[in-house]
């Protein structure tokens, strides 16, 4: 059974080598601050314990107010997973930072959102549309694109 | 990669092949021979019973496809009078949620699957193209007393084995 | 006397070029044995179109084609009479001249090989004395036409299809010229006939090792599968001809058929024993020989996978290449001290031969692999 | 002389004999050696995870269906087990049989054409592929009689199962579950030991075990490089606690290991079915939950082992009769991830070898 681990125990630990970088943490699941994600994410794929190895899925969800990118780890040695959840502002030029660096499995994933919700991924190698066309106008997952 | 086992692999594969010249093939002949669909099957088109249905409109609100529109009218006895029934065919996705919603079982799957149209206009039903006829017959999806007058469905897995 | 007189009798001047027997003039012989070549080979081809397709069918736990005529037989007919109808498609950047050419270069070399088939004793076009010389000569020139197809469509698949076709020609010739070799030191003559003639045991019993080997090589040679790499579907979409229709598309594909035709016809002549056997009359011989032939083509077709291009290569160089140079010093060994009153123990003996060899080049040879670093 | 050359540029697909679908690589090459590859896709893209925030939960089930069109069942059972744990219903004993045994006969389903299309992109001319069409006919004819389509089920329901078995469906499945792995091991005879087969596909395209863990691979993919995870066992689902089965997996990460995995995941999944078919028990097979669900709101990430790798679903509820957001983790497109490291270096022949070995299918990749 994979395990979920608890939010909280890694936001403590999280927070004693990057202070103020969770904003939230729930059952299994954190909240980071956008800024510090890429540099959690490297903690939590090499930090012994955790070894989140494995990205699962990447998500975006348009909450009207902010963009919400929620990443799901699972770590294959320990056979346990974590939900991190980062959130981006605004509508016209949400960003946030890539993980593919870590995870190369981020790649057509952040492409996908991107092309679909028009969050970009900073440092994604080659963020173009993926499923869509090139010349295309809007981002169809957002809420208010109909 | 060597060729450890001299070509062993291949003849083996050959025999293989060889073994089915001498089987019998599974192809069916279509128009000639027919196979028996399942009991279930969920076929063109959709057929409505006019007697039971009241209008309710529970299918075209389950119908992910939007491809029912129903229009009624107060009755007298202080029910739904069915004005327009039509399904477009050409929308339907033979999902069979409307016939499993139905709560008067009122609406059956077809059993038919030979019923390709040249034009478009064609696939929209209106009330009387959904009624049963000689050519459109209800299935048994979701309806166990249809399903229990149908013929049992032509298996393949009756037809040929490992041993012929 | 002039050289159109139908009574001429070339035999006369040039003996050997024409069997012995054969009543008429040259010229006569020459239209009869044109005609019948041509319907025999576009017969065959017809006939061998469908035999394939329902065999590969049956192999395949199908039927095959058997809606158009009894069994289907009217198959490639009405195949042929759809394609003639079709739009004849010429890309517009293509060279139209070398497009238009490469069928016809492909298609009349293929023809030309049955000049020298023997289809009964003494019943071929020309009974040249450097038959099968002429046959490995001729056939390898309708790979230019090949090559023109693949250069002129102007399209990637078609030249990468071309490309493979021209090396892979390359490599097998010589595979194949080898083995052949083993047959006419075991005939001591190059003529066809005569090669026939010679076989009171076929020689595939005396060159059991020569017969795989040109089983592979002509394989290769009129790409059939596994060595099918220059139209291979699931590759390059169709090799070559990917942007012919129509005609054109016809004659390439009528080329296709007719290489697998002139193979086995090859091999009935060299290693079975051509029109011989027993009972039968020798045409009707020669035409189960040459359907059994083309059977096991079949069969190998609906088996096999495809090997890659590299490793098609490996294979000729580094095995088909050594077994036929052993092969044929056996063979020349045997020629000259194996005493003639014991003909049969060469056949165990040369079976033997092919086992250890075999064996000993699967543990040598290797294939596989092959990453380029990039 | 200097003689140049230049790379050129092949667009392999959309239309291919051998892409599996709409599918493009943009191909690099030297000669016959590919120099890069870019995978372009979007061709079949239908919005479903936009047309699901529209249609109500059970409304999305004919949905997910059209994802992976060659394994619906493990679709739809993806998605109803997301649903049902987002809103906490629970499922009788015998729907989770009958679950149990179409996902496993679907897995077989889908085994069958990913192997098949393999070999038939190594070059075996159909004759594999055709042979295993006969076997997947014969489970496509098992759900005809149990749900009434042979491509889009639509079979399970939140709660449940649509319907109750027929009762000439446990006879056939057993002579099914008989005979199949004669089959499998007639399949093997025809082309496991074939010397060209091996030379084909033994050591080509080779995805290490770091990196099939770094791209996020799954499924046979992820099992053939040597890493033991399959959601079955390591996050059992459903009822899959109760069955013993092997994880298979391969070694060297190879084409042929994948097949390899694909084949004994067949064998371990009739295992599974054979087991399932003794257990059965009687019951209901679907409990009562109202048309309209409404789960609470939040948000659940469901997965399964789907036949193509991990299949998940994430769902936003926001306490509606339709989910705020729906997304697929849809296994191909992660597994495509895998295929430019795989194929750089090799040659053309092996770019389709390789990416018939990953076994996607489009409708997943783009949605």
């Amino acid at each position: 059974m994979t395990v979920a681990l608890s939010g909280g125990e890694i936001a403590a630990r999280l927070e004693e080598r990057f202070p103020g970088s969770v904003v939230e943490s729930g059952q299994d699941s954190l909240l980071v601050k956008s800024e510090s994600l890429r540099a959690v994410a490297g903690f939590l794929k090499t930090a012994p314990g955790l070894e989140f190895d494995y990205l699962t899925a990447i998500t975006g969800v348009d909450y009207y107010d902010y963009f919400e990118v929620v990443y799901q780890l699972t770590s294959i040695r320990h056979n346990h997973s974590l939900v991190v959840k980062a959130r981006c502002y605004g509508r016209e030029n949400p960003a946030l930072p890539s993980v593919v660096g870590l995870w190369k499995g981020a790649d057509f994933q952040e492409r996908e959102i991107y092309d679909l919700m028009g969050i970009r991924f900073e440092g994604h190698p080659n963020l173009k549309r993926v499923v869509l066309w090139d010349g295309f106008t809007g981002h169809p997952l957002r809420k208010d694109y109909l | 990669m060597k060729f450890e086992r001299y070509g062993a692999g291949i003849a083996k594969g050959m025999l293989v092949t060889l073994k089915h010249l001498f089987r019998h093939p599974v192809t069916t002949q279509y128009p000639e021979e027919r196979l028996t669909v399942s009991r279930r099957t969920r076929g063109n088109e959709l057929i409505w019973d006019r007697e039971r249905c009241t209008g309710c409109a529970t299918c075209a609100k389950s119908c992910p496809q939007g491809a029912i529109r129903i229009v009624t009218s107060r009755g007298e006895e202080n029910d739904y009078i069915v004005e327009e029934f039509r399904v477009d065919s050409g929308y339907c996705i033979f999902c069979g949620l409307c016939v499993e919603s139905c709560p008067y079982e009122a609406l059956f799957m077809g059993y038919g699957y030979e019923r390709a149209r040249y034009r478009r206009r064609e696939l929209v039903l209106n009330k009387e193209e959904l009624l049963v006829s000689e050519k459109k017959q209800p299935s048994g999806y979701a309806r166990p007393k249809v399903e229990a007058t149908l013929p049992p469905q032509t298996l393949l897995l009756d037809r040929n084995g490992v041993k012929k | 006397m002039s050289l159109f007189d139908p009574g001429l009798n070339l035999s006369a001047y040039y003996p050997g070029t024409l069997p012995p027997e054969w009543p008429g003039g040259y010229w006569i012989h020459w239209g009869v044995f044109v005609v019948i070549i041509l319907a025999f080979v576009l017969l065959m081809a017809m006939g061998f179109i469908w035999l394939e397709r329902r065999e590969v069918g049956r192999f395949q736990a199908r039927l095959g084609p058997n809606r158009v005529g009894p069994f289907g037989v009217l198959q490639p007919v009405a195949d042929a009479i759809k394609i003639l109808t079709k739009e004849d498609i010429i890309p517009a950047k293509g060279d139209k001249l070398v497009y238009w050419l490469a069928p016809v270069v492909a298609f009349v070399p293929v023809l030309m090989v049955f000049a020298v088939v023997p289809f009964q004793d003494g019943a071929l076009l020309a009974d040249l004395n450097i038959g099968i010389l002429y046959v490995v000569a001729i056939s390898s020139v309708s790979i230019v036409g090949v090559f023109m197809a693949g250069w002129s469509s102007n399209n990637k698949y078609s030249l990468l299809g071309a490309m493979r076709a021209v090396s892979q020609l390359v490599s097998y010739e010589i595979p194949l010229g080898l083995s052949i070799l083993g047959v006419v030191v075991l005939a001591g003559s190059l003529s066809l006939n005569s090669i026939v003639e010679a076989q009171h045991i076929p020689f595939i019993l005396l060159q059991p090792l020569g017969f795989l080997i040109y089983m592979a090589a002509a394989a290769a040679e009129i790409n059939r599968t596994p060595f099918d790499l220059l139209e291979a579907d699931s590759e390059i979409v169709a090799g070559f001809h990917t942007e012919y229709s129509g005609m054109k598309f016809a004659l390439f594909y009528l080329v296709e058929y007719c290489e697998v035709l002139a193979v086995s016809v090859i091999v009935t002549t060299l290693f079975l024993a051509g029109w011989k056997g027993p009972l039968l009359p020798p045409l009707l011989w020669f035409l189960i020989k040459v359907f059994g032939v083309f059977t096991v083509i079949v069969w190998v077709r609906a088996t096999v996978p495809r090997l890659r291009v590299d490793q098609v290569m490996a294979f000729a160089w580094k095995c088909l290449l050594p077994l036929a140079l052993i092969n044929l010093l056996i063979t020349g060994i045997q020629v000259l001290v194996w005493p003639e009153v014991l003909p049969w123990a060469v056949v165990f003996l040369n079976l033997a031969i092919m086992v250890v060899l075999i064996l000993l080049w699967s543990k040598f040879f290797k294939l596989g692999g092959g990453r380029v670093e990039v | 002389m200097v003689i140049k050359t230049e790379p050129f540029v092949v667009n392999i697909g959309p239309a291919h004999p051998s892409t599996h679908g709409v599918f493009r690589m943009r191909a690099t090459l030297d000669g016959e050696v590919v120099l890069d590859i870019e995978p372009v896709f979007g061709y079949l893209h239908r919005g479903i995870e936009k047309l699901a925030e529209e249609r109500t939960y059970t409304q999305i089930i004919p949905l997910t269906d059209r994802l992976d069109y060659l394994a619906s069942m493990s679709n739809n059972l993806a998605y109803v087990l997301t649903v049902e744990k987002l809103a906490g219903i629970a499922v009788p004993e015998r729907a989770e049989y009958l679950r149990v045994i179409m996902a496993e006969l679907q897995r077989i389903a889908s085994h069958l054409i990913g192997v098949g299309a393999f070999l038939n992109d190594c070059g075996a001319f159909m004759t594999p592929i055709l042979y295993m069409i006969r076997e997947r006919e014969k489970i496509l004819d098992l759900f005809e009689m149990v749900c009434g389509q042979r491509l889009t089920y639509n079979y399970m329901r939140i709660g449940g199962v649509s319907h109750d078995i027929p009762e000439e469906f446990l006879p056939a499945l057993k002579k099914f579950v008989d005979r199949m792995p004669g089959f499998i091991d007639e399949y093997d005879q025809l082309l496991q030991e074939n010397e060209i087969l091996l030379a084909r596909s033994k050591g080509v395209g080779i995805l290490s075990r770091e990196q099939a863990i770094n791209i996020s691979a799954s499924g046979p993919v992820l099992r053939a490089s040597g890493v033991k995870w399959d959601i079955r066992k390591v996050d059992p689902y459903s009822i899959y606690d109760r069955f013993g089965f092997e994880i298979p997996t391969g070694s060297a990460g190879d084409c042929y290991d994948r097949y390899r995995v694909r084949v004994e995941e067949m064998r371990q999944s009739v295992r599974i079915l054979k087991q399932a078919v003794e257990k059965l028990p009687a019951g209901g097979v679907r409990s009562e939950v109202s048309h309209l669900v409404r789960p609470p709101a939040g948000e659940a990430y469901g997965h399964i082992e789907a036949p193509k790798g991990e299949l998940g679903f994430y769902l936003v509820s926001d306490n509606s009769i339709a989910p705020y957001r729906f997304h697929v983790r849809a296994p191909s497109l992660l597994n495509l991830t895998a295929l430019r490291e795989m194929v750089v270096g090799w040659k053309v022949a092996d770019v389709l070898a390789i990416f018939g070995s990953i076994d996607i299918c489009m409708g997943e990749v783009d949605r």
